[in-house]
């Protein structure tokens, strides 16, 4: 569980999965600061970029790492291969994506900027051939004209077969972005609850705030932050707090969070939806940090919080300017350049030029020459220097200019230059720079806000939209809601953590907000500078002004079209630092105002989750619980082979040495029951104890036949329907006491039929006095059948037991003394059509059962079967199962309709009489024999008539449930054939083009042994 | 999506199942009881066929399986999926009760 | 304006400034010989096939929002048709032939992609329920073929054979299955039926109905005004209830909300349809390369249009389950869209009990498959007042008389179909 | 004819290895514990007899038994709220009759169940036990909100659980105990294990007395 990560070592050692090429000398940090920055000096580590070997320091991300190593080119775009560096310092970033790790960890799209260093990390560029210097697939670029928005629609239509063979092989290649491993990830996931009442999302200065405001206030607070240290702009601008230094303001916030036993910080944890009731969805990355995760320990946790409140906190997220050539390397957003610098010690330029249309951009310049670099020149298009920054134009002596930035010059070692133009006079000059720092103002992260169908709403004053109606119980406070100066983000935050602690109820007192200057953020709109060459609005998409303009022209005007004919901000980044720049173009475009146009959609994640989160332990074998019978062990040391039916594992047949395959197992199994005696454990029945003095009355309105004239010591077998009339199960049930029914389920429907039973008694029929228990645990349940049933129980009942036809009639049921002085539950009742008892003794003694089964049938051969041998068994008695009760099936459907009483009401009653249930075409259950005994029957196999040709009009069912049949020594099968009951006798044709089958079979009574059920009465 | 049982509090809606419109009421008729069939299938059909599918509060059935194993009724709205109450089926618990509709 | 390659390269001289709207964007007519409610692929289908089949070129779709922003924009792109009934096998391969030519209709390529679906078994009973359905699709003259375990290795080698839970036994194939772009879809029907004089006019939402002396409806009322209508016909899966309800209609439809989900773009991985048999998920991959994927329905009624993290969560342990290597891949986008679910799982297209309204709804999360079919038919329907032969069975009135079309044998319980 | 032995088997015979699993160093976050030998009784009074059946229960275990989900301890048994109007009896197994002679002294008024054999008893404690049961109960244990003798009727991995917090055990020291149905013990002892792990867990078996 995450603690105050601070406070925590930043490098922990383990094992390299991979080693980075050693020998080779490591590249010296050129870019590396002397000054300060939170970086541990005293903890080098070795990391490898496209195979050559680099250092960086403990508290680095990947990209402060290659900043600092003077590394410009990160990665390739995904349309025309185009050079691309870093651009932010964030989870925004669209640009410097690269494939982390390798072999089976090997994970695409890790954004350089928010990956930890650790000793040994590997990582390779991406989406390009050869190589990211030499990447050949950028000859797009030459097709940069054809290729614009939606330029597939209009092509690549004939020859049609083209499309599969050539045009979307080629496409499919040429997309796409890092490469997904081959091998099943090796590393485990979780997911974990946490419920608290304030939850703060973000812990910059006015999540901070928020925290320390419902901390003090006495409420349960949880505060995430997807960071590896919490702050926020603080780590990178710094600042004056309360008279203090941010930082050592910060330090003081941490110990005294930590110190309030109700309040849990939470870092490298990141919030990424809002679900209804409360519901917060987190990603917590415990073991990105590491190469390869601690034993027992996960590599990444998703958390669901569920909070009373929730502030969000989350910040804003600077917003690039398009113009031509915004995507060399070495362009780079303002903020993005304070963070390297001041917080990580790593210098992105020597010669620096910022263009910003704000005051907040202006404070690059302090943070350069501080540097000891050089801002070569500060682009403003809003002609004059803003006053607090005065003073900088002359301690500096700065060139500032007043235009715009209207080309950039440069390659894959980054900028070289850029072109400025006095949009006033046109006059245009050229500046050599090695860094352009951009500020188009910062949008406030209303994504989380959003997340509900909330439309954000725009604010003039800093051209941006701020949260609109948000989730209920969500406040937004900070600049996530517009309020860009440090003093207000202390008091938004200070008062919405009070507000929502007070809002659950906190009694305690919430203190006082820490103070800072409420700075003036003066901004002048600037979306596009308008020329030659391409200017991007989607960089990873490489989606164009002009993209967005041709979108408009064709018709896709509506801001989701425009995202769906451009895709622009669909790319990983989720657009967050295109979207709202696309739709001012696309405004501009229409003559609408940007609230006008709208925002799309916003969606979580709000940053991508790895997949492997989200299905945590669930995988493998735990994929879904497992549910074991009471035999289950003794069964597995019988050599059983098992099968999944559910949940369940069951025993589908005993495999003898020397038996060449199943079949042989089966039919050896059923033979022995018929011609002696054996045993299967049915314990995966559905029981349920229906107690209460109307239990019979209850009974009888469930099942289509009576319960209630049911006498004590006898069982019955019951059909239950859905209301829509249609067979929903079947089963035995017996009446052990006047107040006291044991009724069973087929093994898939046990949980449905108890609901619905739970639905009649509380629901439909709550006068009735009945109490329900599933009992299906509780009891091992064998099936014991074969003439030699009633010898070997027998043996192991208590003398005292009479089991003749006299004492134990077929159908009765009543518990039994056994030897040993267990009492056991005995029900005559047979699905084989053998002569057969089910047995029932409490879970514990489910192994001893079988074993005693053995010991008392020892001298007859008894022979523990499989479900497979039941399955024949009750095909060759033509007793339905699953295959035909299938959801589609009518009592009458099934042979059964005798069964239903006229004399009273029942579930499904009404709805069973409707024409089209009861019209005398329907496909009804009858028996099916190959006319050519040796051949095999199979299930799903159609049934037409004798000389007809396949086709709709002559389809006139299919087979159900096969098997091959000891007794008649072929195989057979139940079938659901068209007016089939009328038609006994009919030769038919069996059709099964899958697998290019096709024979003739006589339609037969389903009843293929012993119809006259001597035997089970025997 | 959290649902607060009468019985158990507020829970996560991964411990309940989904039945639907609570508002249908089953046809309550005498076997024999002179009624036209037409009619008694009309009254059926309407029962488990035809749905109000109400945009805003309706009030639906859960059953608590994972849990109290009690049928429940709530009123929850169907755009925003905010619960307004969530009351206990007339037959939960032994509580007496009259037949629904009666 | 014809769309090729080379219109594309000379539009490229000129800087592609030459391209004109794709539809026009026309002030609402007063009177229509046909209305249809609903500016989906469904709805603009229906224009297309009313104009180029039945020559009735008067006809307006109405769109509340922006065309394609239902269904047709928010599913899962998958075409196939491996169903097992009779109804919807005649239907949905009818659908699929119409796919197999809609790039060259409507001279837009919406990218129908035949990469094939496997439907994966992990139990004998699995298998016998495909063998009848594969077997239904053969008897009916469809591609299908029933693999096992040996034969989906050399499909999909990548799948986790070892899964120790709910081994992949086989599964059933239909090479002619697969994916095509869906906002495409809606787009070049759009522009088709546009180039053929019907008028789409979005931002228009029907707020009621205009009924006669008699009840019958002639026309509708709308928030950009009354408009007049021959006939109106409703394509509005997910809303089906609502405007149904303005016309004094119940149906047997209750709405729910499907998820779907899309990872980062990665490259090539899958190269079809894959739908896992023992859990909720299925999955294919974008030519952007993005895996979409979907599972179960979140099985409570909603208009929400978002689902909650329970269903997340079930869909990528589907994922897991049998992509084991997916697990670093992230999830990109999570959305809703609102299903009409019907009481049997099958769509309705039928007249309805109001003289002059005609449905076409109810197609659970078959709705994209079917959108060629779909509007052919309700345009038959609309064109001639009888049911095209394709569309016989989907009548409103089969739940009275007891003939539901119910693949999954689930009955009146829409959240299990 | 000799009679026949019934040896019992617990559903975690094999699941249950005793001893010390997972961890890092020498301590063990959580310890984890089967209790065998136990009695389980569902009772659920009649309609309109709930007032008897508390009646009854008073008589029987000097206690009575709980109305909302607490676990209340009584003689010689624990009474858990398991739903309205019903209680699980949770007490040392020791007679064969002892099913029926609390069936005669709630009949008419009550009726019960055994489910000694359905379900299984899984103890878990620890200063690790919270963070592991974190990972798969939804319950929000914080003490002001379950404090000790808070019982839930809840679900682990889709499956029903009865859960209560052992009535006297408080801060570091306390003791949760779950009912799992008996054919899930064994599936649910690993996830519940391996959610353990990463704190070391001492695991072992315990007989009720």
């Amino acid at each position: 569980m995450s603690g105050y990560s601070q406070s925590e070592p930043l490098a922990r050692t383990a094992p390299m999965e991979a080693s980075v090429r050693k020998g080779a000398t490591p590249v010296s940090q050129s870019h590396r600061l002397p000054g300060d920055g939170i970086i541990d000096r005293r903890s080098p580590l070795q990391f490898s970029f496209d195979g050559k070997t680099m250092t960086g320091f403990a508290g680095d991300t990947l990209a402060s790492a290659l900043v600092a190593n003077g590394v410009k080119l990160v990665g390739r775009s995904f349309k025309y291969h185009r050079p691309r560096g870093i651009v932010t310092a964030g989870s925004e970033e669209p640009s410097a994506l690269v494939e982390m790790r390798t072999g089976a960890r090997r994970e695409p799209n890790t954004r350089a900027t928010t990956q930890e260093l650790y000793d040994g990390l590997i990582a390779n560029s991406q989406n390009r051939w050869p190589s990211l210097r030499r990447d050949l697939m950028s000859i797009n670029q030459l097709f940069a004209p054809i290729f614009v928005a939606g330029f597939y629609y209009k092509t690549f239509m004939w020859p049609a077969k083209f499309w599969e063979a050539i045009y979307e092989p080629m496409i499919r290649r040429a997309a796409g972005l890092g490469k997904s491993a081959e091998l099943p990830d090796p590393d485990h996931y979780d997911k974990a609850w946490a419920h608290c009442d304030v939850l703060v999302v973000g812990a910059g200065p006015a999540g901070l705030s928020a925290a320390l405001a419902a901390g003090r206030a006495g409420s349960r607070v949880i505060l995430v932050e997807e960071d590896t240290l919490i702050g926020g702009r603080l780590l990178s601008d710094g600042g004056e707090i309360d008279g203090l230094d941010a930082r050592e303001w910060l330090r003081g916030a941490a110990r005294e969070l930590v110190s309030l036993p109700n309040v849990r910080i939470m870092t490298r944890t990141a919030l990424f939806g809002v679900y209804d009731g409360g519901t917060y969805a987190a990603l917590e990355r415990v073991s990105d940090n590491v190469a390869m995760p601690d034993r027992h320990q996960v590599r990444q946790r998703i958390w669901r919080i569920i909070a009373k409140r929730s502030v969000v906190t989350a910040g804003a997220i600077e917003r690039p300017i398009v113009f031509s050539g915004n995507d060399r390397p070495g362009v780079m957003m303002a903020s993005a350049v304070r963070t390297y610098v001041n917080r990580f010690a790593a210098l992105p330029g020597k010669r620096v030029a910022l263009f910003t249309n704000n005051d907040d951009g202006w404070r690059t310049v302090e943070t350069i020459e501080r540097a000891g670099a050089h801002v070569v020149a500060v682009i403003d298009p809003r002609h004059e220097v803003p006053a607090q920054y005065q003073r900088l134009v002359d301690t500096y002596d700065l060139r500032v200019l007043a235009g715009v930035v209207s080309d950039v010059k440069g390659g894959v070692d980054g900028v070289r230059s850029i072109v400025v133009t006095n949009d006033r006079n046109g006059l245009t000059q050229r500046i050599d720079t090695d860094c352009l720092a951009v500020s188009g103002g910062w949008n406030p992260n209303v994504g989380l806000s959003c997340f509900h169908r909330g439309k954000p709403t725009w604010r003039e004053d800093i051209a941006a939209f701020v949260p609109g109606n948000a989730p209920k119980g969500m406040a937004t406070a900070g600049a996530a809601n517009g309020e860009l100066s440090l003093g207000a983000c202390l008091r938004e935050g200070h008062g919405a953590g009070a507000r929502a602690a007070a809002e659950c109820g906190a009694a305690g007192k919430p203190g006082e907000a820490s103070k800072a200057d409420e700075e003036v953020y003066a901004i002048a709109p600037l979306w596009h500078v308008k020329g030659k060459g391409k200017a991007f609005v989607d960089f990873q998409h490489d989606v164009t002004a002009s993209d967005v303009t041709l979108a408009q022209r064709e018709g896709f005007e509506s801001v989701e079209h425009l995202k769906r004919y451009t895709t622009l901000g669909m790319a990983t980044d989720q657009g967050k630092t295109s979207n709202i720049n696309g739709l001012a173009i696309m405004a501009e475009a229409t003559g609408r105002t940007i609230p006008e146009t709208g925002t799309t959609i916003y969606r979580p994640p709000y940053a991508p989750v790895a997949i492997g989160a989200f299905a945590g332990h669930h995988r493998d074998e735990n994929f879904h619980a497992t549910r074991l019978t009471p035999s289950h062990h003794w069964a597995a040391k019988q050599g059983a082979v098992f099968v999944d039916t559910g949940l369940w594992k069951r025993a589908q047949w005993y495999p003898r040495a020397g038996e060449k395959d199943w079949l042989e197992s089966v039919t050896r199994e059923v033979l022995a029951v018929r011609n002696g005696v054996g045993f299967c454990d049915v314990s995966t029945l559905g029981k349920v104890d229906v107690r209460g003095a109307d239990a019979g009355v209850f009974l009888d309105r469930v099942y289509i036949n009576a319960f209630s004239s049911l006498a004590v010591g006898k069982a019955r077998y019951g059909l239950m329907l859905r209301e829509d009339g249609i067979v929903m199960d079947d089963g035995t049930t017996s009446r052990l006491a006047e107040d006291h029914y044991f009724l069973t389920t087929t093994t898939a429907k046990a949980g449905p039929v108890m609901q619905h039973l739970e639905f009649c008694r509380q629901v439909l029929f709550p006068e009735l006095d009945v109490q329900l228990t599933s009992a299906t645990d509780q009891w091992a349940q064998f099936s014991i059948a074969g003439p030699n049933t009633r010898k070997l129980l027998q043996a192991l009942a208590d003398p005292s037991e009479d089991l003749t036809n006299e004492g134990f009639p077929f159908m009765g049921a009543r518990e039994v003394k056994l030897r040993g002085g267990v009492t056991a539950r005995l029900f005559r009742i047979s699905f084989s059509g053998e002569m057969a008892f089910e047995i029932s003794v409490p879970a514990r003694y489910g192994a001893a059962m079988a074993e005693n089964l053995m010991i008392a049938g020892r001298p007859y051969g008894v022979t523990p079967y499989g479900t497979e041998a039941l399955g024949v068994m009750r095909i060759e008695k033509g007793h339905v199962a699953g295959p035909e009760l299938n959801g589609t099936t009518t009592v009458d459907d099934l042979g059964l309709g005798k069964m239903m009483s006229k004399k009273k009401d029942f579930i499904g009653r009404v709805m069973a009489g409707r024409e089209a249930l009861t019209a005398p075409n329907r496909q009804v259950v009858v028996g099916i024999k190959p006319v050519d005994r040796t051949r095999r029957l199979r299930s799903g196999a159609h049934v037409i008539p004798k000389r007809a040709v396949p086709g709709p009009q002559t389809d006139q069912g299919y087979v159900t449930s096969v098997c091959f049949s000891p007794m008649l020594d072929q195989w057979i099968g139940l079938g659901l054939v068209e007016r089939g009951r009328e038609r006994i006798g009919e030769i038919v044709r069996i059709t099964d083009p899958l697998r290019t089958e096709d024979y003739e079979a006589e339609i037969c009574s389903p009843v293929f042994y012993d119809p006259e059920g001597v035997r089970q009465r025997g | 999506m959290r649902i607060a049982c009468p019985f158990c509090g507020e829970r996560e809606n991964g411990e309940f199942t989904y039945l639907g419109d609570a508002s249908p009421k089953r046809p309550n008729f005498a076997v024999d009881g002179g009624e036209s069939p037409e009619r008694v299938e009309d009254a059926f059909y309407d029962y488990v066929y035809l749905r109000d599918n109400v945009a805003g509060v309706m009030r639906e059935y859960w059953y608590h399986g994972g849990g109290c194993r009690s049928w429940l009724v709530a009123e929850r709205n169907t755009i925003t999926h905010e619960f307004i109450s969530v009351t206990a089926a007339p037959g939960a618990g032994a509580a007496l009760a009259v037949r629904a509709g009666e | 304006m014809k769309y090729s390659i080379f219109s594309l390269a000379k539009a490229a001289l000129s800087g592609h400034k030459g391209w004109t709207r794709a539809w026009r964007d026309p002030a609402p007519k007063s009177r229509y010989d046909v209305v249809i409610i609903g500016g989906g692929g469904h709805g603009l289908a229906t224009a297309y096939f009313l104009a180029r089949e039945y020559g009735i070129r008067n006809v307006a779709v109405l769109e509340k929002g922006w065309i394609g922003s239902g269904n047709a924009g928010r599913n899962t792109t998958i075409i196939r048709s491996n169903y097992g009934l009779p109804g919807n096998v005649g239907f949905y391969e009818l659908s699929m032939k119409l796919w197999e030519r809609m790039e060259q209709d409507l001279n837009y390529n919406t990218m129908v992609s035949q990469r094939g679906i496997i439907n994966l078994y992990h139990s004998d009973a699995q298998r016998d329920a495909f063998a009848r359905r594969g077997n239904t699709m053969r008897i009916n003259g469809i591609d299908a073929e029933l693999l096992d375990a040996v034969q989906i290795r050399k499909e999909l080698p990548f799948l986790n054979y070892d899964n120790p839970r709910f081994p992949i036994m086989g599964g059933l194939l239909q090479r002619r299955a697969g994916t095509a772009r869906h906002d495409a879809v809606v787009w070049g029907y759009a522009r088709a039926a546009n180039d053929r004089g019907v008028d789409i006019i979005q931002n228009c939402e029907v707020t009621g109905f205009v009924r006669d002396a008699n009840g019958k409806v002639i026309g509708v009322e709308t928030t950009r005004g009354r408009i007049d209508a021959g006939k109106v016909g409703m394509a509005v899966a997910g809303s089906s209830s609502r405007v149904a309800a303005m016309a004094g209609l119940r149906l047997p439809i209750e709405s729910h909300v499907l998820q779907a989900f899309v990872s980062e773009a990665i490259k090539p991985l899958i190269p079809g349809v894959i739908t896992f048999g023992a859990g909720h998920f299925y999955v294919s991959q974008s030519d952007k390369g993005g895996l979409v994927f979907g599972g179960d329905l979140d099985g409570y009624n909603s208009y929400a249009q978002r689902g909650n993290l329970p269903v997340m969560e079930d869909v990528c342990e589907g994922g897991m389950a049998i992509m084991p290597m997916i697990g670093r891949v992230r999830m990109l986008r999570q959305w809703g869209g609102i299903m009409d679910m019907s009481m049997d799982g099958s769509p309705i297209i039928d007249k309805s009990p109001v003289d002059g309204l005609y449905l076409n709804a109810g197609w659970c999360y078959g709705g994209f498959k079917a959108t060629p079919a779909s509007g052919l038919v309700f345009a038959h329907l609309l064109a001639r007042d009888e049911p095209h032969p394709e569309a016989a069975l989907f009548r409103l009135d089969r739940f009275r008389r007891g003939a539901m079309i119910d693949e999954k044998g689930q009955g009146a319980q829409p959240n299990l179909h | 004819m000799a009679d026949f032995s019934w040896n019992t088997q617990s559903p975690l015979q094999q699941a249950l290895v005793p001893g010390r699993h997972g961890g890092a160093g020498t301590h063990m976050g959580v310890t984890l514990e089967e209790v065998r030998g136990v009695s389980l009784v569902q009772v659920m009074a009649r309609r309109g007899r709930t007032a008897e059946t508390i009646k009854a229960a008073k008589k029987l275990f000097n206690v009575e038994p709980p109305d909302t989900p607490r676990a209340v301890s009584g003689r010689n048994a624990t009474l858990i709220w398991s739903g309205p109007d019903q209680f699980i009896v949770l007490s040392a197994r020791q007679t064969d009759d002892q099913f029926a002679r609390l069936t005669e002294a709630f009949a008419g008024v009550a009726s019960l169940s055994d489910q000694s054999d359905g379900r299984c008893l899984i103890r878990i404690a620890g200063s690790g036990a919270r963070q592991a049961l974190a990972k798969f109960s939804s319950l929000d244990l914080h003490d002001s909100v379950f404090p000790a003798g808070a019982a839930a009727t809840t679900a682990v991995d889709h499956s029903a659980v009865n859960f209560w917090r052992e009535p006297g055990s408080v801060d570091e020291n306390a003791v949760f105990n779950m009912l799992v149905f008996t054919s899930f013990a064994d599936s649910l002892w690993h996830t519940i294990l391996d959610s353990c792990l990463e704190y070391g867990v001492q695991a072992s078996v315990a007989h009720a007395a």
